[in-house]
């Protein structure tokens, strides 16, 4: 009974001693992690896919919550004063989920850009999603209604050789980044005002 | 006792490197070494787990029950563990992104599991930490040497720290890619153990 | 030595050889002065033995080592032991050899031994166990063992051999006496008689039952008549005997006839030479003739390596000195060039599969002999069905990289058998 | 009577005169007619890829042999039917430290250091041109290989185009009848399917190959092709283009084979080539290889240990009384 008591007594402290711990270190660096993620994952990419932005999209970030998605929108006005917004959305590869930040014109209903924000591809062949523009630029100025599924599926966008794989990731990516702004659009404007 | 420090210390070193000589861990060595500097990264991780570890294992080991110790540990490690994430998430952000999931699993790398049984559970914390810097460091010099091995033939080049590659082939070397795949390296580690075998049979 | 065929998608097929329709008297080969016979007991010499050298011996006498000893051998001239000595086989198994030297000057003189015999299988056993075609009169007599069938072989065990055919068609009377004799003496209920397919054998057996064996190696075999006539499937690891199942030879059978005719032992043996062309020639000879004394009958010329092979070319064994002597259980000589012989090779299996295909009894070969090189001889018995091996020795024979295979079964059940001996003895 | 030497061995006494030295040879004059052809269709540079890939494959196991002090053992011809069917993988065009490296990894690290002849457990061949693939896929892209050539059909290797264009793209492109007679764009010597069948079938008649592997193998992709086909003609092309194209037909004739990585048992052997096939199939249907061939059979290889314990009984085997 006595060893009992004393298994019981050493793992409860020593799980809230260790629970204590996380929540101090998670409340420390929470806000430093959510800068570092916003540095080196997203801004690149929005600095790439909206160059000539008159705002700051970073700062002016707001989050969309519906029933069953949580989005944050990076919105910016282009040069000529059109409005336009950036997310990003989520596809499978060869490597492991590939982060697709897209950026939509709300007047027009076009893609701006693309970039890839992470990935865990395979140097030389997958990674050149990421580094090699050609690929991603198929995307610029295509209409919303565009079926972005790669030619041997159907669609628009040529595969990169050689990296069948990661080419559908970022074509599911998009895919995705259709549907949600299909479905979100009005509350997007809604909220941009 | 300065000199059973010492060799605590150097038997990760050497006698006992893992994963060489103990071959455990490996999950993370086959994961991890695309590149010197993913390998440093990890070993420097698993070597601050493992010393922060091996210390409180050691401070605690008259107060945790036996029938419950591995429970008692794994909580320990899994603190720590944690914690390396939160702080390689916070400050080394672009190494986080590469190491990724591996870091959660030092939690279940047997070797720190194993040196808190074998090791920690048993001697004084100045030992304990010396045995987990020694071992550490070992692991780290194993992963960064078949990570260079790795980098060097599947990409040509050698990165230690901070992205930018300290050596390079010209634009004329075609690397050997498949180093860099994940056979690569089952094959890497089992020419390097053959190496080793080599050496170590004099 | 037979060559593969062009087109082998069917597994090679080895034929029996069938004896000729009207086949020659056999040669008589004179009996020589001197005779090696091998006694199945090794020297002790810790013992005083009841023979030694310089001892007077009668054509007939039954020699043993020991008071005590089972084991005997017939002594088929009268003369003098010129020599004792150990003799070693195959596997390092100890025995003895005499030789005998003949002094036809006394033969002459007296009256050949006859034998007080009793219509039983003891009294059998007590004198003609070393009759030409080595009946297994000790298992008969046995009383261990049961036996309750047993099986006339008018056909031989291996290819190229005719010696069982040639007695089966010459003294096929002689054949159903002794069966007569055998029924009698040893009131085993089953009695059957196994002829080659293609062997023209007039008139039946009465009681007898006849199987008829197809002319394909290794359907002769005693586990293959088993399973193919009896409808028997031997256990692995186990002697038809086990299972009582006795077999005999038909030169066995005749002598036995004869023997109870005469109510004295036979010396003489009927042997097929197979020559370095494949001529076949056919012999009568004593037990005891050292080899060399037929070959030069047939001026067969030996030369450096060549070989000299006691038995067939699948299941016999070659003897490293021609002085070597004709025994009761030989059916035949073969004699090989040294240019056809094959070459072996140390190669290590390469899996090609030919010997799956072609062992008769499905014994995973190709795994088994990479037990058996690394003399794990328990595992290969457990698992990879050693035991079940009837020793056809078509795998060898078969093999692409050339590996002993049927060399390593037999050395691997040696072993085996040497291991659960010591087991035994521990236990 | 001198008492000269006799020669004593064991039985049997007679062997059928079959060799591993013959049975490589048979292997290489089975693979002559595609070898030919290659060189005929893509020249000299074909010549030179496929000697010196025999060639450096048997100097591989030569110097293995002599830093491991064994017996010299390229007699058996072994290395050189590996450094043969490696270099009818590769593109003419490949360049000649792609051949050495690949021999390299072949023979070495495929066959030597598993302990040579016997004992590897993949077909080293196939694990040479593994690692060539997974490290320069450029030189395996067969349009770009043989982009100085001048040829009377359409140059485009049938799986690539197949990945990247889709069957209805392809559908018209190449007719049956052109893929097996080697109008099409590949490796030296897997271009052409009337050859390649042809040595396949000389070695199943000889006795070489054993014919369950390549008859479920073909089988196989047959199956599994029409299957696809059938659920969706648009997307999928038919059997016939998988079959005569890529390395299907050497794969079914001469890689799966491969004694040591098969199985021998009839239903192991049946269950081996068919799930080859499937696997080819499915990576080139959904995978993301445009021919799967290569890394199927090495996947099959790797069951193969597993796969090859169904057999039959032994006689006698748990009989305990009759």
């Amino acid at each position: 009974m006595r060893e009992m008591i004393s298994m019981i007594v050493v793992l409860a402290v020593l799980t809230s001693v260790s629970g204590g711990l996380l929540a101090a270190v998670k409340s420390g660096t929470e806000v430093r992690i959510e800068n570092q993620v916003l540095k080196f994952q997203k801004a690149p990419a929005i600095q790439d896919i909206f160059p000539e932005a008159t705002n700051d999209p970073l700062a002016e970030r707001f989050t969309i919550t519906t029933e069953d998605i949580e989005l944050q929108i990076f919105p910016s006005i282009l040069a000529d004063g059109s409005k336009a917004i950036a997310f990003e959305t989520k596809g499978g590869a060869y490597g492991g989920p590939i982060g697709l930040m897209v950026g939509i014109n709300l007047s027009t209903d076009e893609i701006v850009d693309v970039r890839v924000t992470t990935h865990a591809e395979t140097p030389g062949i997958g990674s050149r999603a990421k580094e090699d523009l050609s690929f991603v630029s198929q995307f610029s100025g295509l209409k919303m209604e565009t079926n972005f599924a790669l030619k041997s599926g159907g669609g628009v966008i040529d595969a990169m050789s050689g990296a069948t794989v990661t080419s559908k990731g970022v074509s599911v990516a998009a895919v995705q980044a259709k549907e949600i702004y299909q479905k979100l659009k009005p509350e997007i404007v809604k909220q941009m005002k | 006792m300065a000199q059973s420090l010492a060799k605590e210390f150097t038997k990760g070193l050497w006698a006992e490197i893992p994963p060489f000589r103990l071959v455990l861990g490996l999950c993370p060595v086959l994961a991890v070494t695309k590149s010197v500097e993913n390998g440093i990264g990890m070993g420097v991780a698993t070597t601050f787990v493992l010393v922060f570890s091996n210390l409180l294992i050691s401070l605690l080991r008259n107060i945790i029950p036996s029938k419950v110790r591995i429970a008692c540990f794994i909580v320990i490690i899994a603190t720590f563990v944690t914690i390396v994430e939160l702080l390689m998430q916070a400050y080394t952000y672009e190494l986080f992104l590469k190491l990724g999931i591996f870091i959660p699993l030092i939690v279940v790398n047997c070797i720190v599991l194993g040196r808190a049984e074998a090791f920690a559970s048993k001697n004084s914390p100045a030992l304990s930490i010396a045995d987990g810097l020694g071992i550490g460091i070992g692991f780290t010099l194993s992963l960064a040497s078949l990570g260079a091995v790795r980098e060097f033939l599947g990409n040509g080049t050698i990165t230690v720290w901070g992205g930018n590659p300290i050596f390079e082939m010209g634009a004329n070397f075609l690397p050997f890619k498949f180093m860099i795949e994940a056979p690569g390296a089952f094959v890497g580690l089992g020419l390097m153990l053959c190496m080793m075998n080599l050496i170590g049979k004099k | 030595m037979i060559k593969r065929s062009f087109f082998t998608l069917t597994k090679p097929r080895l034929e029996y050889d069938l004896v000729e329709p009207d086949p020659k008297e056999p040669k008589q080969i004179p009996i020589p002065s001197n005779l090696t016979l091998l006694l199945n007991e090794p020297i002790d010499s810790t013992r005083q033995a009841l023979i030694k050298k310089g001892d007077a011996v009668e054509k007939g006498e039954k020699l043993r080592l020991y008071n005590q000893s089972t084991e005997y051998t017939i002594s088929p001239v009268t003369g003098t032991i010129d020599a004792i000595d150990a003799y070693s086989d195959d596997f390092g198994n100890t025995s003895t050899y005499l030789v005998i030297k003949n002094d036809q000057s006394q033969a002459s003189q007296k009256e050949p031994i006859t034998y007080d015999l009793k219509d039983d299988i003891a009294s059998a056993d007590e004198y003609f166990r070393t009759l030409p075609g080595a009946p297994p009169l000790k298992i008969l007599a046995s009383d261990d063992v049961k036996i309750n069938t047993i099986v006339i072989t008018c056909a031989d065990m291996d290819l190229l051999s005719t010696t069982s055919q040639y007695i089966t068609l010459k003294f096929l009377d002689d054949i159903k006496e002794g069966a007569k004799i055998l029924k009698k003496i040893t009131h085993v209920p089953k009695l059957c008689i196994i002829i080659p397919e293609g062997l023209n054998i007039q008139g039946g057996f009465d009681s007898i039952q006849v199987f008829k064996t197809s002319m394909e190696y290794p359907s002769n075999l005693p586990a293959m008549i088993l399973k193919d006539h009896l409808s028997m499937i031997l256990p692995a690891g186990k002697t038809p005997e086990d299972v009582g199942v006795s077999f005999i030879s038909a030169e066995a059978v005749v002598s036995l006839a004869n023997a109870y005719k005469t109510k004295s032992a036979g010396f003489e043996k009927i042997l097929t030479v197979i020559g370095k062309q494949g001529t076949q020639y056919r012999v009568k000879a004593t037990i005891g003739t050292p080899l060399h004394k037929i070959l030069n009958a047939f001026s067969v010329h030996i030369n450096e390596q060549d070989r000299i092979v006691i038995g067939g070319p699948m299941k016999g064994f070659a003897t490293y000195t021609r002085h070597h002597p004709v025994q009761p259980d030989m059916d035949t000589v073969m004699i090989q060039d040294r240019d056809i012989i094959p070459e072996l090779s140390d190669n290590p299996c390469v899996n090609c599969g030919k010997c799956i295909r072609i062992c008769p009894v499905n014994v995973p070969v190709n795994v088994l002999v990479r037990y058996l090189e690394a003399d794990q001889y328990e595992e290969a018995a457990d698992r990879y069905d050693l035991e079940s091996c009837i020793e056809c020795g078509l795998c060898a024979y078969t093999c692409t990289a050339r590996i002993p295979l049927y060399q390593y079964i037999r050395l691997g059940k040696h072993e085996l058998f040497k291991l659960r001996a010591l087991e035994t003895a521990n236990d | 009577m001198t008492n000269n030497k006799l020669t004593v061995s064991h039985a049997p006494f007679w062997h059928d005169g079959d060799s591993l030295f013959q049975m490589n040879l048979n292997i290489m004059i089975a693979t002559l007619p595609a070898v030919i052809f290659g060189i005929i269709q893509f020249g000299a540079p074909a010549v030179g890829v496929l000697a010196l890939s025999l060639s450096s494959a048997m100097v591989w196991e030569l110097i293995l042999n002599i830093i491991s002090k064994k017996k010299i053992s390229i007699g058996d011809l072994d290395s050189a039917v590996i450094g043969l069917l490696f270099g009818m993988m590769l593109p003419a065009t490949s360049p000649w430290w792609l051949v050495v490296i690949g021999t390299f990894v072949a023979v070495v690290i495929g066959k030597m250091i598993f302990g040579g002849i016997g004992a590897n457990p993949f077909n080293p061949a196939l694990v040479g041109m593994a690692f060539l693939m997974l490290s320069w896929k450029v030189f395996f892209d067969f349009d770009a290989a043989y982009i100085n050539y001048e040829f009377d059909f359409t140059a485009l290797a049938p799986l690539a185009a197949l990945k990247f264009q889709g069957a209805s793209e392809v559908a018209g492109l190449f007719s049956t009848g052109d893929l097996i007679m080697g109008k099409q764009v590949g490796a030296i010597g897997s271009t052409f399917g009337l050859g390649l069948i042809i040595g396949g079938i000389y070695l199943i008649l000889r006795g070489y190959i054993r014919w369950e592997i390549p008859v479920s193998f073909i089988a196989g992709i047959i199956i599994t092709a029409l299957a696809f086909k059938m659920a969706n003609p648009d997307t999928y092309a038919g059997p016939m283009l998988h079959l005569f194209s890529g390395y299907t037909l050497i794969g079914a004739f001469f890689l799966a084979t491969e004694n040591s990585s098969s199985p021998v048992n009839r239903i192991p052997m049946l269950i081996y080539g068919f799930f080859a096939a499937l696997m080819i199939i499915l990576m080139r249907n959904i995978g993301a290889y445009a021919d799967g061939t290569i890394l199927a059979i090495l996947l099959l290889n790797l069951v193969n240990p597993l796969i090859d314990t169904i057999r039959p009984k032994a006689l006698g085997k748990g009989v305990n009384n009759a």
